[in-house]
């Protein structure tokens, strides 16, 4: 199994949690989604908020617990819980 | 036409809006207008800031357009706009609005189209309270 | 606040109506719009005019006040404007618009007061077709 | 029974259709609404419209089934279907 490396976007709450609004993280190129997230979390010190967070994959939200084949270069974004409106 | 934009400290003009949402064979437009307010349980609103993963809400913002033709196919126009940044009380945060031939289906398409953009469209407010130095990020109810 | 007004011969400005709604408590507001279209069933429109029970439409769209205040409690401001004498082809005819602290009760109001505008409000209006000399006075379907 | 003389608004079709758009009516001042509404259309020509047509007493719908009392100056609407928005 190869890895990559991904990059990684903050918004909002972890955004001010993680310091960073970009970041790059390698990762097992299969993963499970809650696997990533929990991974992301435990390296970013989302640990806190983990339970209420998305993810979206080069702009689209991903279900957590399906299979992602991931890419060198794919943008993966925290998502924390939206207050647009 | 699908007119969708984030605008970064600038005013959301109703004019603009309403001249986008004109279209001769349309009967009817409706316009949904959100709002900052000036509290929030009992605590006194003194600024409020947008931020946005901006293309990707204006992806999810297109999709929404793209939903809502599928189950009203005679609206003519859509207009979504969301502004950024920090906004004061009483101004317009979001824009949402239709034209169509006949009122049900503008009103319909806005109604659901606003809850549509609170639910998925990567938006996030912080509102910071008098008395309060560190802000709150709020979370959209469903 | 309720808002009612028959123009005559006079522009509906939105600008107006959206500064009329405005409240530090609201967080939303909706706004319907109606607008003179430009055919009807294949025949060209080349002129549409209005007229109405003047005092008793003003009643009328009082009492729609009242009852929508009693159904939507939290509801502050109420605007219905309908314009009276010609209106040009894409002009506006009336706007009916609602301002509340939820998007639910102003977007919900404001559906409920044009169904009712349209079934009571003694207004009328004729169209005037191309290559028709005599207009035609328009019924409102239920 | 007295009779009253009331004051008569015609509107939009039925303005046309009168060729005015006010007039009196001299009527019992106990009368039923679809009595009434039948005298209207035969003085002033609306038979042809007479079943689509509603009445208001005083800037108020009434409703043709029930009777009315009446006063001198009372102000009679014929309001045609209505076609605002």
């Amino acid at each position: 199994m190869s890895v990559v490396r991904i990059g990684i976007l903050f918004f909002a709450k972890t955004r001010e949690l993680a310091g960073i609004s970009r970041g790059t993280f390698t990762v097992n190129s299969v993963v499970i989604g809650s696997d990533l997230l929990n991974q992301l979390s435990q390296f970013f010190g989302l640990n806190s908020v983990r339970d209420s967070l998305m993810l979206a994959l080069n702009e689209r939200y991903i279900n957590l617990n399906e299979e992602l084949s991931l890419c060198e270069g794919d943008e993966i974004a925290i998502i924390p819980p939206i207050s647009g409106g | 036409m699908d007119y969708l934009k984030l605008l970064n400290n600038e005013k959301i003009n109703i004019l603009d809006i309403q001249s986008l949402l004109s279209n001769e064979s349309c009967g009817a437009s409706a316009i949904f207008v959100g709002t900052t307010r000036d509290t929030f349980e009992d605590k006194k609103v003194i600024l409020l800031e947008y931020e946005a993963y901006d293309s990707m809400a204006l992806n999810e913002m297109a999709n929404i357009c793209s939903e809502i033709r599928l189950r009203w196919p005679s609206l003519k126009n859509i207009v979504i706009y969301h502004r950024l940044g920090a906004v004061p009380i009483c101004e317009a945060s979001v824009v949402i609005a239709c034209s169509a031939p006949h009122r049900q289906e503008a009103l319909d398409s806005v109604g659901y189209a606003v809850n549509q953009l609170k639910s998925r469209v990567p938006i996030w407010k912080k509102e910071i309270y008098e008395n309060e130095p560190i802000g709150t990020w709020k979370i959209n109810k469903e």
